[in-house]
């Protein structure tokens, strides 16, 4: 369907770019390791083109106003009875969107990844891998009907079971992935549980037809389509490591630190909000399924950052600030604000990705000096660093940007998305669920504190406050080389700038906040795709309330919230400041709450009892007893046994002895002639 | 006097049984065999008494049947007394699987 | 193409061909000298699988009923003919077999040592009984094969086996055999019943189909089918001769036992049960039985197999777990369901095939299945890694690869009429990664911690040459599955059609909607 | 009189029996069955039976009998004998079995339509007037069963060649 002259440029090519990648590396990885010049060009230059190519059909797509997604279709897939999936692929605003921001953050990120794996032996295996992620994360992105979605979803899956155990050597690390890659397959099943009940009862798994048909044959707020979402919701936890599945997460840290600024940062755990945002249109129709990803969303915001407070490690502390945001974009799309989510979703791939590569950055810097000194110490654990701004100035500069991006500081990309979407929780809390959502607007709120609490004081530890890494390591810690700094500034640059891309008109208004033209760009972009949803959902809560609960307009409260965010930052600061840490190795154990909070709440320990150690012990039970006790001997050998027995019972009546035998022949005669009298 | 003899011979056949069964000298056990043999002799000259001069035939038959198989039987004894020096059956399980 | 084929008159004799020219392979490599017999009996395998490959191609899709269909009599007097012919289900598992059959003789090149002449020829004796039962259109020629197909594989497993080969091969024997005694008792009874109605005796596929049956006799025949069907399937509870077989069979063995053999039963299933039995296979009762042994069979076997230490069998109840899929699909009775199920079977015997292989391989190298005396070796086998890796993830049904396909249409299939079975069936997706990553991980992950797994070779020439084929089919069927459901579509179409049809009116002797053969093709057209 | 008579062997032939089933040793058994045969012998008379019991005489008592004695002085087995009665449960069902076989035989004998035929006595009696008492018997005996007289004379000479042979010596 070409809409008012707008074709899309080779879609099919952009997906298949990074395809070629990864076949190039993988056969570079098993044929010829060493050929590292090819990969270098490889790996980074296919994502390059794909975001060329991404770019021009977004300027081509930026003056055309496209109604409907156009959709390609390229060949018949499962042709079955009534069921006709094809391998198609879908653009409109959304996926476009998604796909810029996908090549765009994944570009970057090849390049500085050329410099951090720049000496690791499995370096063309390391690309071959990320590749194949980025092909799987475009097909999921671009797919036009639920089944491929399903294929880029597990795909990503796949990707980042072995990104994480990259390094599969390290027991732990090969754990971790695994680990990851179960709980995605939880997740998975909620998927394909729900593409069942969709096909069953709409007839068709074509987003097109489902999303035309779902409003007539699906009745609002019905059971079916309840269940449907909250399956399509538990795929979503699974993949955006939300409340019950996100535990993989924090260990997926254990693969190298690019993977975890890409896969677990930027991308990868998008897919969910990006797949709540798709099917709007059934999660419009089910207000409780709305209620429930809110919750969940605002649940796991306040949890996730609570945990951050006390943990010691620098990715797991930005592992679990990940958790938190991605709990503020469902919190966003479960309130019905889609644009606000996705918004916040490309603001946060910005200074996450920031944050992340950062701390790379650091670690980096930090593994390099223990290296040269051979000294055994955890080079991502905070306690071992302090006041590495000295010796790794551009690195503080970039990070602090990221810091204060990420707590809603004004001119920064956080402050416009984070604190629209509080609005948004407020403003759309009417009708019967308004209670509800006031709580979730509470807890939002909350977790920004937290957030802002524990990004200074990860700030602190590492980069202010006394050296804690010895004096003979400091002298070998030194920047990072320029391929791996230039990304970093242009992410900077993206986290200050990519806000002002959607400027709330209220706040423009503001008086020293509002110098900046107002855009609100993202939201007419997104309008077009998210009509259908909001068509449901617009007569069905009428007018959003001007007022937050407490009173004060939209403007109002993002002065709040940034003020409340500037005055975190300095206290906190000046607080962490004061505490006294001592490397590592000599610190004594957390105790009290920290403890609990160090300790993750107990959920893996928990999960680990519940689940996974009765699972284990009734699959032994199971082979030992059923399988091999009962079926195997009871009855298979039971039936032989017993045949025996006879046998060896009849072989006893041959005893051998003559006097048996006559007695048996008497006793013959006896039972005859007994029978022949009666 | 007819009845009587053939409750007689019943009687003298059953302790032939009980010796069979009973003893383990084969020897003795052939002696019964035999004593169970007589009483069906003892069973035929009774019935010829009411049947005719058939019965008392019979014996005859009978009579070399026991001679043969005493003669037989006895060899046998001596054969495997040679080999397993004793006559007490319970050793004679060569039968047994 | 098609012209060439009909000028040497392709469709006559092909089937024939096929089915007996591996014994007359047998008997080639019986005859030749030993240290011959591998590559002589590889050359044949090959010719076979070439012979049968314009098969796919001149096979006429759009009709469901029997083609390349040939008879002839074999004992007038009780009317036996030698009937044989093709449909869309026979055509996808004989090209299945003939598709294997190479590879694993190939595969078996350095893994049998001793009496190569006698295991080649077992192999090729193997490879025309399942042939045979493939294309048995004659009860009885089919039981000949059915039984056939045991004699080579006992021997296999029993002489070329592991340590306990002897028990395992004796118990295969029995289960099957016992199964197969009572189907026995349902032929006959069959024929009897025909030779009472019409007075001539036949054993005939398509005569003993109008045998009209009342329910209490259809269950009975179809309990006795589906008890040897099941054993061979296997289903649940009859399983546990499959662990046994698989772990003591040689490499090749049970790369032919999974691979092939397993459908066997399945195929009965759909050329048996189904059109014979139908008010028995779509009553409720029964079907949500069989349902839920398929389930059982799914997650029991999936959670068994988590805790094997020993590699070769965790393979062999993940066998059981796919096939837990096949009963799912096929007993949903509808067009997705039986679909998914050939499709799950294909994409089982090529990703078990290829795992069995690698488990042997890897078997070659170290002479030892425990999956815990490995570790590490994903750097030392960098090529044989990624191939286990793809083949994992194929067995555990990754979309993109042919496993996700099958189980996909299958659970679509169920779901329409058991919901809650295929729900419960989804979960063995998380039980398929909860066995055989564990399992991926002990061998290639975690770090190197024995000397001997150091510098153990990466895959030869000759072990690429098995797999790489066995990867592009576990590919080609995950991205473009199209060709292989469009063959099978219109036969599946027309047996659901006629088991509704029948399941409503018995039919009365003398319709012949279902003609024979020689007539078969061109009542297409309805 | 001939009745107390019959009375008096009877008793003899059941004691004698008994003797000889239950004596250890087999010499005395042996002559307790030797005394049997001749109650058996005197039996016969009274049954009008002269040939027979003079036959009972010759051939049991004394050549069977006589056979058994060689035989167990051939082995030695007169003195050091030990009780070889089989375990209580075995002497149990013996006389169990003897009681029940006895009782069986004398319902089975003794009801009213066992024997059919009636008058042989005086059948007997009129063959023996016209030929004598050995010729009564005679006669039927060679010309009536004369097949079965010759089949048990292959038995005997059978019976001595198998004796012969498992007896002999090994050389």
């Amino acid at each position: 369907m070409e809409h008012a002259g707008f074709r899309p440029v080779l879609l099919g090519l952009i997906v298949l770019l990074p395809l070629a990648g990864f076949v190039i590396n993988g056969a570079v990885a098993l044929l010829a390791p060493a050929r590292k010049r090819i990969v270098t060009w490889a790996g980074p230059g296919v994502l390059a083109l794909a975001f060329a190519l991404a770019l021009v059909n977004f300027f081509g797509m930026l003056g055309v106003e496209l109604e409907q997604a156009i959709v390609r279709d390229y060949w018949s897939w499962m042709p079955v009875g009534n069921l006709e999936v094809a391998a198609a692929l879908q653009l409109d605003q959304l996926s476009m969107l998604m796909t810029l921001i996908v090549t765009g953050v994944s570009f970057v990120i090849h390049v500085y990844s050329v410099g951090y794996m720049g000496d690791d032996p499995g370096y063309a295996r390391y690309f071959a891998y990320l590749n194949l992620f980025v092909f799987f994360m475009l097909v999921l992105v671009l797919g036009a009907n639920f089944p491929v979605m399903f294929v880029g979803w597990e795909g990503v899956g796949l990707c980042s079971y072995l990104l994480i155990g990259f390094w599969f050597r390290d027991r732990e690390k090969a754990d971790a992935g695994k680990k990851a890659f179960i709980v995605n397959r939880i997740g998975d099943l909620g998927f394909m549980v729900a593409m069942l009940l969709l096909f069953t009862n709409l007839g068709s798994l074509d987003f097109e037809e489902v999303f035309r048909a779902a409003p007539a044959t699906l009745a609002y707020g019905g059971a079916l389509v309840t269940t449907i979402t909250l399956f399509l919701f538990l795929g979503a936890t699974g993949k955006s490591a939300q409340i019950p599945l996100y535990i993989w997460l924090p260990d997926a840290m254990a693969g190298p630190t690019p993977v975890s600024a890409l896969i677990h940062a930027a991308t990868m755990v998008t897919a969910g909000v990006y797949m709540v945002a798709r099917t709007g249109v059934l999660f419009a129709l089910a207000p409780v399924s709305m209620i429930v990803v809110a919750g969940i969303g605002a649940l796991t915001a306040l949890f996730a950052a609570t945990i951050g407070l006390a943990q010691y490690d620098i990715k797991k502390v930005l592992a679990y600030s990940t958790v938190s945001q991605l709990g503020y974009m469902f919190l966003a799309v479960g309130v019905g604000a889609f644009g606000t989510g996705m918004f916040h979703l490309m603001t946060h791939a910005f200074f996450k990705a920031l944050l992340f590569r950062g701390s790379g950055a650091v670690i980096h810097a930090v593994h390099g000096a223990f290296h040269h000194t051979h000294k055994e110490w955890d080079p991502q654990d905070m306690r071992n660093m302090g006041g590495l701004r000295h010796y790794l100035p551009l690195t503080w500069i970039v990070m602090w940007i990221g810091t204060l991006a990420i707590s809603g500081v004004w001119p920064f990309a956080g402050f416009f998305s984070k604190d629209e979407i509080i609005w948004q929780a407020a403003a759309r809390a009417v009708g019967p669920f308004a209670p509800w959502f006031t709580a979730f607007w509470a807890m939002a709120i909350a977790a920004a504190v937290l957030t802002a609490f524990y990004m200074t004081r990860l700030m602190i530890m590492t980069f202010h406050g006394e050296i804690r890494c010895g004096a003979a390591e400091c002298t070998h810690l030194h920047e990072v080389p320029a391929v791996m700094s230039l990304p970093l500034v242009v992410l900077a640059g993206l986290s200050t700038v990519g806000g002002w891309v959607n400027m709330p008109h209220a706040i423009a208004e503001l008086p020293v906040l509002g110098w900046l033209p107002s855009a609100e760009w993202i939201h007419a972009w997104l309008e077009p795709a998210v009509r259908p949803a909001e068509a449901i959902l617009g007569p069905r809560l009428g007018a959003l309330n001007e007022a937050a609960p407490l009173g004060g307009g939209e403007a109002f409260w993002a002065a709040v919230a940034f003020a409340l965010a500037v005055v975190v930052i300095g206290v906190g600061s000046s607080v962490v400041l004061r505490w006294k840490y001592r490397p590592a190795l000599e610190s004594l154990e957390p105790v009290g709450l920290k403890k609990v909070l160090y300790r993750k709440w107990y959920v893996d320990e928990a999960y680990e009892t519940l689940i996974v150690r009765p699972v284990v012990a009734t699959s032994r039970a199971l082979w030992r007893l059923v399988d091999e006790a009962l079926i195997d001997n009871v009855l298979v050998n039971g039936a032989g046994y017993t045949s025996r027995a006879f046998g060896w019972a009849g072989s006893r009546l041959q005893t051998g002895q003559l006097n048996t035998y006559a007695f048996a022949v008497v006793l013959g005669a006896l039972i005859l002639l007994g029978f022949m009298l009666l | 006097m007819l009845t009587r003899s053939l409750v007689l011979s019943a009687i003298l056949f059953g302790l032939g049984v009980a010796g069979v069964v009973v003893r383990r000298n084969a020897i003795i056990l052939f002696m019964c065999i035999e004593l169970m043999l007589n009483a069906v002799n003892l069973a035929f000259v009774a019935l010829s008494r009411a049947a005719g001069i058939e019965g008392q035939i019979f014996v005859f038959f009978v009579m070399t049947v026991a001679a043969a198989e005493a003669a037989v039987g006895l060899a046998i004894i001596i054969s495997i007394f040679r080999h397993a020096e004793t006559v007490d059956m319970k050793n004679f399980n060569l039968l047994r699987w | 193409m098609q012209a060439l084929l009909d000028a040497i008159g392709y469709s006559t004799w092909v089937v024939h061909f096929l089915v007996f020219f591996p014994t007359a392979g047998m008997l080639l490599v019986l005859l030749g000298a030993e240290n011959r017999a591998k590559h002589v009996a590889f050359w044949i395998a090959l010719l076979e699988f070439v012979v049968s490959v314009p098969l796919w191609f001149s096979f006429n899709t759009a009709s469901g009923s029997f083609q390349f269909a040939g008879q002839a009599d074999w004992i007038p007097a009780w009317g036996v003919h030698y009937a044989v012919g093709i449909d869309g289900i026979g055509l996808l598992l004989v090209l299945l077999t003939t598709f294997l059959a190479p590879l694993t003789i190939l595969g078996s090149f350095r893994y049998i040592d001793r009496r190569e002449k006698a295991f080649y020829a077992m192999m090729l004796l193997l490879q025309t009984g399942i042939l045979g039962v493939f294309v048995a259109l004659d009860l009885f020629l089919f039981f000949v094969f059915w039984e056939v197909m045991l004699v080579p594989m006992y021997f296999i497993i029993g002489v070329w086996g592991g340590e306990r080969r002897i028990y395992a091969a004796i118990k295969f024997f029995l289960y099957t055999a016992l199964g197969s005694l009572l189907m026995l008792v349902a032929i006959l009874y069959l024929f009897f019943k025909y030779r009472a109605l019409t007075g001539n005796v036949s054993f005939g596929y398509f005569e003993l189909l109008q045998v009209p049956l009342t329910f209490r006799e259809q269950f009975w025949l179809f309990a006795a089918f589906a008890l040897a069907f099941a054993i061979k399937v296997p289903v649940f509870p009859f399983h546990t001769w499959l662990p046994d077989a698989h772990v003591e069979a040689p490499t090749p063995g049970s790369v032919v036992l999974a691979a092939v053999l397993l459908k066997l039963g399945a195929f009965g299933f759909l050329r048996f049960l189904l059109p014979f039995f139908p008010q028995a296979a779509t009553d409720s009762r029964i079907v949500l039985l069989l349902l839920v042994l398929g389930l059982i069979g799914i997650i029991y076997a999936a959670w068994v197999a988590a805790v094997q230490p020993d590699a070769k069998k965790l393979v062999a109840y993940t066998s059981v777990a796919h096939m837990g899929f096949v009963v799912l699909g096929i007993f949903a009775l509808t067009q997705q369901g039986v679909q998914g199920a050939m499709l799950v079977m294909l994409s089982h015997g090529a990703s078990t095939g290829a795992l069995f292989l690698l488990v042997g391989m890897l078997y070659e190298r170290r002479h030892t299945r425990l999956s815990g005396d490995f570790g590490g070796l994903g750097a030392v086998m960098p090529a044989f890694a990624t191939i286990f890796m793809i083949t994992a993830l194929t067995s555990i049904g990754l979309p993109g690869t042919s496993g996700f396909v099958g189980e996909f249409l299958s659970l679509l299939g169920t779901f329409q009429t058991h919901p809650w079975v295929a729900m419960l069936g989804a979960t063995g997706v998380i039980f398929a990664a909860y066995y055989m990553l564990p399992m991926v991980q002990r061998i290639w992950f975690n770090e190197i911690d024995r000397p001997e797994n150091r510098e153990l070779p990466d895959l030869s020439r000759r072990e690429l040459a098995v797999l790489v084929p066995l990867v592009v089919i576990m590919l080609w069927m995950g991205v473009y599955p199209k060709p292989f459901l469009e063959r099978s579509e219109v036969t599946v179409a027309e047996l659901l059609e006629r088991v509704e049809a029948r399941r409503i009116s018995t039919p009365s002797l003398l319709a012949t909607f279902a003609a024979p053969p020689a007539g078969a093709a061109e009542r297409a057209g309805d | 009189m001939s009745d107390l008579l019959w009375w008096v062997f009877a008793s003899l032939a059941i004691g004698g029996g008994l003797g000889m089933v239950t004596r250890k040793n087999p010499i005395a058994s042996l002559l307790f069955l030797v005394l049997t045969f001749f109650s058996l012998a005197a039996l016969y008379v009274l049954l009008g039976a002269h040939f027979i019991a003079a036959i009972q005489v010759i051939v049991y008592a004394g050549a069977i009998m006589v056979l058994f004695l060689f035989v167990i002085m051939l082995l030695n087995l007169g003195h050091d004998y030990r009780p070889d009665v089989r375990g209580g449960a075995w002497i149990v069902a013996g006389f169990a079995t003897a009681g029940l076989t006895g009782w069986l035989l004398t319902r089975v004998l003794t009801t009213e339509g066992a024997v059919v035929a009636q008058g042989g006595e005086l059948e007997i009696a009129a063959a023996v007037r016209e030929w004598n008492a050995v010729g009564a018997i005679a006669l039927p005996l060679f010309r009536d069963y004369l097949v079965p007289f010759e089949l048990t004379s292959v038995l005997l000479l059978v019976a001595i060649i198998g004796a012969v042979l498992l007896a002999k010596r090994r050389v």
